[in-house]
Order: C-alpha cells, then sequence, then structure tokens
C-alpha cells in the first residue's frame, strides 16, 4: 500500500526515528550531544544534506546507472555536505568549530545514504523530499532531545542558562563518550516502553 | 581415558540443599561485617549514616525498578543489599547524600536491573558505580579531601596516594601490620585487611565464592607487585603493601567474585582473576589513578564472555566428515 | 519463611536502613567546612594533604605563625575572635581528638590580654554586651571570672578613666561600712595571700588588734 | 560497452557539476570565511596585544606583498594616531610551526606585545606559551629590529622552563617578523597613515 506523502514525512518523525529506530548515524549522535546548541546544529546540517541529496537522488534515479549509484550517491552527498560546511564556516564559524570534523563526516553518516538508497532512487521526488525532511526532522528531534538530557545533568546548563541552583555538582559523566551510550540507552528503553503500551 | 567418576551422577529425584540465592547474598553480607564494624568503630556515625543510606537507597531503587519493569519484586534476595553494602564499604566516611543516593541508582539501575536484574549484569555493579562516581565528583570519593577532619594516630594520608607521589619511601610510616589492622584511611569498609581476609576465607571455604578467582586475583597482584619492587625498589612499594591498601581485598573477595560477571570454569577463572591483579598493580604503578582495582574489575569483566570459551572438552562429540 | 514474609522483612530493613541513614545525616552537621584537622588543597600538579597536627609537633610552628596577625591588631577589621571560635565549644579540631582552645598560650606566648578577644564592640549589632551578669555568673570557672571579679579586673579601668561611677580609691561606693570588711575578707586576702605580702587570713591580728 | 561509457560520461558529468558548483561557492564565500577565521581565531590574539586601541584592528587592515606573499597587517589607532600593525609570523617549533602575532609601534620602532595564535605544542609543556605572560612580556619595548635569542644562545630572552623549543620558536618568529618589517617599513608607513581614528 502507497503511502500518502504526509505519510512519509510523519514516519520519520516516530515510527522510523533516527537514530532510536533506525538504529543509524550513530557516530555523530554520540560525539556531538555535548550540548544542545551542537545537536541542533549538526541535526539542521544533516537534514539540509538528506533533503537535496534526496530530491537530487530520486530526481537522476533513472540517469544513473546501477552498477555505480553508490559511487554517484556519494558524490552527490559529498558536494552538499561541503556546500553545508561552507555556509557554517561563512556564518556559523563557532559552530563549525564546535561540530569540527563531524561535519565532513556526515557523508559516511548511514542515515544520509541509506535513505538514498532505500527510498529516494525507487521513489518519485515528492515523497523522496517528505521522506527526507521526516528523517531529517526526526533526527534534529533526536539530537536535541540526547543533548538537552546530556547537557543539562553533565553541566547543569542549557544553551548557557543555569537550570539546576547553584548547589547542583554537574553529574560530568553525561557529557563523556560512555555517558553518551547510556543516555541514548535509557532513551531507548523509555521509548519501547511507550510505544508497547 | 576420561575420568568416569566426574560422570557419575545419582539417580533421580535429586535434592536441594536449601541454598538459594538469598542464603548466598546474605552470607556473603555475614562475611564483610568485620571489616564493617572496624570502620564503623573508626568513623563513627557518619560512617554508619553512609552504610545505612547506601543500603537502604539500593533497597529502593531495586524496589522502583521492579515496579517500573512490572516484575515481582526482588528485594528480599539480598542482593541489592549487598551492593548497596559492598558500595557504602568503598566510600569515604563523609560522602554527601545525595552522592551515595545517585551511586546506588548507578549500581542497581544502571549497573544491573536495565540487563534484567540479577545473573544478567556483564559488569559488577558495584565497580560501574564507583567508576562512573568518579569520572563525575572525584573530589567526594578522594580520601584525603573527605576525610580531613578525623584525627588519628597514624599519618592520615591515603597510603596509594602516597605511593603514587613518593614511590616506595612515601609510606615507610606505615607497617604491614598497620594496613592489616586498619591503621590507614580508605574506604569504610576496605580499611580492615585482616576482617576481609577473614571474611574473604570463610566465604571461600563454605564455596559461597569461588577460591580461584580470589586467590589468582590476590596473587596476581602479588606477583607483578613483587616483578616492579625487584625492578627499582625506590619507586615501587612491595607486594605486601599493594595487597592490603587501597580495594586489594575487597576487590579479590567480593567484588571480581560477583557471579554474573566472572567466569564458571577453572582455567577462565585463573586467567580472569590474574588478569585483574595484574592490572590493578599496572594501573596503580604506571598508570595516571591512584587505585586500580575499580578498572581492572571492569576490564577484566568485560574479557569474561571470551575468556569463558576456554572449557573442558565434551567427551563425546559430534563428528562431521565421518 | 514464606516469600511474602521474606518480602516482608525486606520491607522492614530498608526501612530502617533509610531511616537510619537520614538520622545519622540529618543530626550530623556538615563537619567538613569548619576548622578541619587536615586542609585539603588541590592543585594543578599533586594534589595537597597539609596536616595541622604534624606541623605543630615536628616542626614546632604556633597557630599564630600562618594565622591572625595580632602585631596588625585584627580588631578593628576582624569582627572579634568569637566570631570564629565560637563560646559554645572551645575544641579546636585543627589540634586532633579533644584539642582545647588554650588560653594561656595565648596569653602567655602570643602576649594577648583577655580583652583583645573578649569584650569587644559587636559590628553587627552596633553595641557590646550590656549586662556583666549575661555572661558572669555569681561564681567562676576557669575560663569565666565571676561577677564580681570580673568587676574588679575589667569595669574599674574604665570607671577610673572617666572618673565615674565605683573606682579603685573609693571602695565605700560599693561596699558600704559593714559589707568593705566582707569585701575585704572575701576578695583582697585572696591576693595577699598568693602573694604572701600584707594582712592575710591567718594573721587575723595583723589587723584586728586586741 | 555502451554501458561502460554511460557510467563514465555519469560520473564526469556529475563530478564536474559537483566540483563546479563547489568552486562557484568556495569563491563566493572565500572573503567572509576569511572574514569569519579573523575574527574566532586571530581575532582574539590581534585583540589581546592591541588592547589600548580605539578602533578594531580586525576591521581595519591592509595587505602587502613581502617577497612575492600576501601579508595582512592590522591597524590599531592608539591615542587617535594609528601607530599600531599587528603582523602574524611564523617559527619552527616541537610541533610544526609555530605562529605569532606582533604588534610594532611604527613610530618608535619598538614591539608592543605578541600574542601565540597556533602551535601544535606538546600540551602542558610547551603550550604554556599561550598563558606564559611573563615570557611574552619579555619582548614588549625591544626594537622589532634586533636579534632575538633565548639566553642558551647568548640573547636575552629567559626560556621558559622545560619548553627551550617553543620559546627558541618564538624567538625565531619575532625575529622574522622584525626582518619583514625592516623590509616594508616605509610602505607600513605610507599605508598607515590611510587609516584615522
Amino acid at each position: 500500500m502507497a503511502k500518502t506523502i504526509g505519510q512519509e514525512f510523519v514516519k520519520g518523525l516516530w515510527e522510523e526515528i533516527p537514530p532510536f529506530r533506525l538504529v543509524l548515524g550513530l557516530c555523530p549522535t554520540l560525539a556531538v550531544t555535548k550540548s544542545v546548541e551542537n545537536g541542533i546544529g549538526m541535526g539542521l546540517a544533516t537534514t539540509f544534506v538528506l533533503v537535496c541529496a534526496n530530491i537530487l537522488v530520486s530526481l537522476l534515479s533513472g540517469v544513473i546507472p546501477s552498477k555505480i549509484r553508490i559511487a554517484c550517491f556519494i558524490i552527490i552527498i559529498a558536494t552538499f555536505v561541503t556546500v553545508v560546511e561552507l555556509m557554517m564556516q561563512a556564518y556559523a564559524y563557532q559552530l563549525f568549530q564546535n561540530l569540527g570534523i563531524f561535519i565532513p563526516l556526515i557523508v559516511v553518516n548511514c542515515i544520509v545514504l541509506g535513505r538514498s538508497e532505500a527510498f529516494a532512487s525507487k521513489n518519485k521526488v515528492v515523497p523522496s523530499f517528505a521522506d527526507g525532511l521526516g528523517i531529517g526532522i526526526g533526527f534534529t528531534i533526536s539530537l536535541t532531545v540526547i543533548s538537552a538530557v546530556r547537557e543539562s545533568l553533565g553541566t547543569g546548563k542549557i544553551m548557557g542558562n543555569q537550570l539546576f541552583g547553584s548547589s547542583f555538582e554537574p553529574f560530568s559523566f553525561m557529557v563523556e563518550a560512555p555517558g553518551a551510550f547510556i543516555c541514548l540507552g535509557l532513551l531507548l528503553c523509555v521509548m519501547n516502553m511507550v510505544s508497547s503500551k | 581415558m576420561p575420568d568416569r567418576k566426574k560422570l557419575t551422577v545419582s539417580y533421580a529425584p535429586f535434592w536441594h540443599d536449601g541454598s538459594s540465592i538469598s542464603t548466598k547474598q546474605y552470607h556473603i553480607i555475614a562475611a564483610t561485617m568485620l571489616a564493617v564494624i572496624a570502620g564503623l568503630l573508626r568513623y563513627g556515625a557518619p560512617a554508619l549514616g553512609v552504610l545505612s543510606l547506601s543500603v537502604g537507597s539500593a533497597m529502593v531503587w531495586e524496589y522502583l525498578m521492579n515496579l517500573a519493569t512490572r516484575r515481582p519484586v526482588s528485594i528480599a534476595d539480598g542482593n541489592a543489599a549487598l551492593i548497596g553494602l559492598l558500595f557504602g564499604m568503598l566510600l569515604p566516611a563523609v560522602t554527601p547524600w545525595w552522592v551515595v543516593i545517585v551511586g546506588t541508582l548507578v549500581a542497581v539501575v544502571i549497573g544491573k536491573q536495565i540487563y534484567g536484574g540479577i545473573g544478567g549484569n556483564p559488569f559488577n555493579p558495584v565497580a560501574v558505580a564507583y567508576a562512573i562516581l568518579m569520572i563525575s565528583w572525584p573530589i567526594y570519593l578522594d580520601f584525603n579531601a573527605a576525610l580531613v577532619n578525623y584525627s588519628f594516630d597514624f599519618p592520615a594520608a591515603y597510603p596509594l596516594v602516597l605511593m603514587n607521589a613518593y614511590g616506595a619511601g612515601g609510606i615507610e610510616a606505615f607497617s604491614l601490620t598497620d594496613f592489616l589492622m586498619g591503621r590507614q584511611t580508605g574506604g569504610i569498609g576496605a580499611t580492615f585487611g585482616l576482617g576481609l581476609i577473614v571474611g574473604g576465607i570463610y566465604l571461600m571455604a563454605r564455596g559461597f565464592i569461588r577460591w580461584e578467582i580470589a586467590v589468582s586475583f590476590l596473587a596476581g597482584i602479588f606477583v607483578s607487585a613483587l616483578c616492579f619492587n625487584l625492578y627499582d625498589p625506590e619507586a615501587f612499594a612491595s607486594p605486601g603493601v599493594h595487597l592490603l591498601t587501597g580495594f586489594s581485598l575487597i576487590g579479590a573477595f567480593f567484588l571480581a567474585t560477583e557471579d554474573s560477571s566472572s567466569p564458571v570454569n577453572f582455567i577462565p577463572m585463573l586467567i580472569y582473576g590474574a588478569l585483574g591483579g595484574v592490572l590493578t598493580v599496572l594501573i596503580r604503578n604506571q598508570g595516571a589513578h591512584v587505585d586500580g582495582v575499580i578498572y581492572a574489575i571492569l576490564i577484566i569483566n568485560l574479557i569474561n564472555p571470551i575468556i569463558d570459551k576456554i572449557r573442558p572438552k565434551a567427551t563425546g562429540r559430534v563428528m562431521y566428515h565421518a | 519463611m514464606s516469600d511474602k514474609k521474606k518480602r516482608k522483612v525486606a520491607y522492614v530493613i530498608a526501612l530502617v536502613c533509610l531511616v537510619v541513614g537520614i538520622v545519622c545525616y540529618a543530626a550530623l552537621p556538615d563537619r567538613s567546612q569548619q576548622e578541619p584537622v587536615r586542609v585539603y588543597y588541590e592543585s594543578t600538579g599533586e594534589n595537597v594533604l597539609f596536616d595541622h597536627q604534624s606541623h605543630s609537633r615536628d616542626f614546632q610552628l604556633g597557630c599564630l605563625d600562618c594565622h591572625h596577625e595580632i602585631a596588625q591588631k585584627e580588631n578593628g577589621s576582624h569582627a572579634s575572635c568569637v566570631s570564629c571560635h565560637t563560646a559554645e565549644s572551645s575544641l579546636v579540631p585543627a589540634l586532633g581528638e579533644g584539642g582545647l582552645f588554650d588560653h594561656e598560650t595565648h596569653s602567655q606566648y602570643y602576649g594577648l590580654s583577655c580583652t583583645d578577644c573578649h569584650h569587644m564592640y559587636d559590628p553587627e549589632s552596633g553595641t557590646s554586651p550590656q549586662n556583666c551578669n549575661a555572661c558572669h555568673m555569681e561564681t567562676g570557672d576557669d575560663y569565666m571570672p565571676g561577677l564580681a571579679d570580673s568587676y574588679h579586673q575589667q569595669c574599674i579601668g574604665c570607671h577610673q578613666d572617666f572618673g565615674v561611677g565605683p573606682t579603685m580609691e573609693n571602695c565605700n561606693d560599693c561596699h558600704g561600712p559593714r559589707k568593705r570588711a566582707d569585701a575585704f575578707h572575701d576578695q583582697c586576702t585572696g591576693c595577699h595571700e598568693a602573694a604572701k605580702q600584707g594582712p592575710v587570713r591567718d594573721d587575723c591580728m595583723g589587723c584586728h588588734a586586741y | 560497452m555502451r554501458e561502460m561509457v554511460k557510467m563514465v560520461i555519469v560520473l564526469v558529468v556529475l563530478s564536474s557539476l559537483s566540483g563546479g558548483l563547489l568552486a562557484g561557492l568556495k569563491n563566493k564565500y572565500q572573503e567572509r570565511i576569511d572574514n569569519q577565521i579573523l575574527t574566532f581565531v586571530k581575532g582574539p590574539a590581534i585583540h589581546s596585544i592591541l588592547k589600548d586601541a580605539s578602533n578594531d584592528p580586525v576591521a581595519d587592515r591592509f595587505s602587502l606583498s613581502i617577497n612575492d606573499a600576501e601579508k595582512v597587517f592590522f591597524v590599531g589607532i592608539i591615542d587617535g594616531v594609528p601607530r599600531a600593525v599587528a603582523f602574524e609570523a611564523f617559527g619552527g617549533g616541537y610541533g610544526g610551526d609555530l605562529g605569532v602575532m606582533v604588534a610594532v609601534d611604527v613610530q618608535t620602532d619598538e614591539i608592543i606585545n605578541i600574542s601565540v595564535t597556533t602551535h601544535n605544542e606538546t600540551p602542558g609543556i610547551g603550550s604554556a606559551v599561550e598563558t606564559d605572560t611573563d615570557f611574552k612580556n619579555q619582548f614588549a619595548g625591544k626594537k622589532a629590529v634586533g636579534d632575538f635569542k633565548v639566553k642558551n644562545d647568548g640573547g636575552e630572552i629567559t626560556a621558559m622552563s622545560g619548553a627551550t623549543v617553543t620559546s627558541k620558536a618564538v624567538c625565531s618568529a619575532v625575529q622574522r617578523a622584525g626582518d619583514m618589517y625592516q623590509q616594508v617599513k616605509s610602505q607600513i608607513k605610507d599605508q598607515v597613515k590611510n587609516f584615522t581614528g
């Protein structure tokens, strides 16, 4: 049964929300979610790449020979990633400094390549756009939630605002790498508990 | 020729000897009592506060987790209490209440319950909790900083810190008897060496813990510390000191032997324990951390499933290319 | 024991532990803040554990070698000694178990008189103590002189200076004709006896001739 | 065979389109990105050594070519007179080139102050050069054109303890800065006059 455009969009927000449901794109999820700012920045950058790559891949799907499709996808994705990188350098240099190597690494983010391969190359432009946007926004939401939990517990602040009283001693484990795994696991657990009801 | 006696079993029905999970937990709790009481006598009411809060909150977390996961309430098996007690024994006597409560939360929930409860945890819950707290709030787990208000009749600096900073010379003021009798600073229940040894021997004799792990852990510490000591007696303390300071004894008898995170076969147990001891001394002597026991135990927990593959060969096996 | 009963026992144990824990935490003040026996300094290199006792024992350092610059008379800037060394406890934890604040050392070695610390103007309330007997009881003890002693040592100084109220020259102002003898007997002979000079109690005839 | 040709054509077209797009974007935004780098990387160093300047030295700058290389000079207006220029020079440190921003007073030819911009020195040892103001203050007030050597080499600069190589790198960077200054001194003086408070 073919899904409507709306359904294609909405599925990315819960049903197939990365990285919780599609456990993909874990590298940026774990590495950049130390602060909400980074999380949102990374999410939006990925969304932009996803949407553009999806549109272009679905447009070109008739032209690209199947044997070299992965190479072509990578070229398309890498182009948009470089665009994002340049834009970020030009307009949000500090975010660029914070995210560092993880922006170029969007190229190898499984979500982006995965959507191109699994969805965009087999669908028309409009559903691909909806799919890319949905998954991208879902990814942004996930990163924001994870980073909000980590930043608030790990530093006691969100976007520089003190959350708890001054007597709060930050649980700095949460901003360390192992804290990211535990946070992701617990959120996944909560999500499964909610949806199993 | 395989040993046939090994394969001889009696006819059904089999008898249950009455021992259960809770019996084991309570015996282990009983075995800690000498060390706990020595700690309470030394540090007084604040230590009692830490220990009881730790035990109580661990049981509460277990209960809440049982409710949340809709499983039968399991606090009666004593495992939560034991986790709380062991965790409390590692803490300094003056620990803020919220550190204790967060610690038991991490131990019971993240260390044990999210893996499905008792028997499912890949790591020792107490070691997990202690390591996480050490990363987050090192100052509250620093014995030198926590115990500044206590007046002792022995040097009040944590021996491992002295060893770390000044080498073997740093602990000249102590004798091995001091360490054995608990005349050193440290965790509430981790300093009274004699009590821990007596408790450990009791548990080993009764079979509640596997002697292979505890003995090989201590042997690992002894041998590797001896090597370091022979190489440079100035810089590295003698093996006896390593055995009796820090968390060596409590780690060997009570942490490394935790059931679900330790191997079950003979040779793997020896490797597991010995590796833990060697890592402990390596971290202490070469690493930046003061005590290596907690990290050593976490690392051997990690390799446990791999080394436990070394097992006795089955006597009859399937031949594929017969 | 049935499972249910076991569980009940466990609940009771958990509850008892929690209560004991909370009581221990609530009943004991946070000892780590005030006057520690040792001081823990964090530094970028090695952290330092400073031990008061070994410094005073092994290196013969007095408290004042590090604390209080008495020479500059802290009185003005410092609220008062009592603001730190509270009257409730004369324990000085830095000195170790049972270490007491020692008046004698302070007067003998640091040349402090009682009033250097006591009887100070209180900048908070802007007053000095109004009633002598708020502190000084009828009879004194080791640390607090009795009412009469404290008057003779303390109050009279100012009265002399300003020439107001009872003064030394005029015992009669307070000790009326009858009372003067009592006063003398109670008060003066103490010093005379200690100094072995002048009229003493054992020698009634020295004053009360036939 | 036809398929082969198609594959090659598709890949070539895609790559060249991508390359073209990126080159265009890069050209368009190069200036902006340079500005951002100036603000966030070199900016703090320039501001720290030209504290007394009443203008924004990052905005007021000119470039000169020295030995066929473009060199940017930042002008600081002090007491209403454009008398300070800051520029970067490099010296070989322990972990590669070490960048030093040197501010020179064009009226007296004296060094106003120096600041380290980029370095890869050993953390905790050589990296102290970032914060060791005592070391850096030794350069202040000296003639820009002179000999800068550490005491071991017969100079008069006291090296940072344990970081002789880094100290030497700073000295050689300042030395090069002095040489450059010497070379284009008159041009600098001409240019500086154009900036007014």
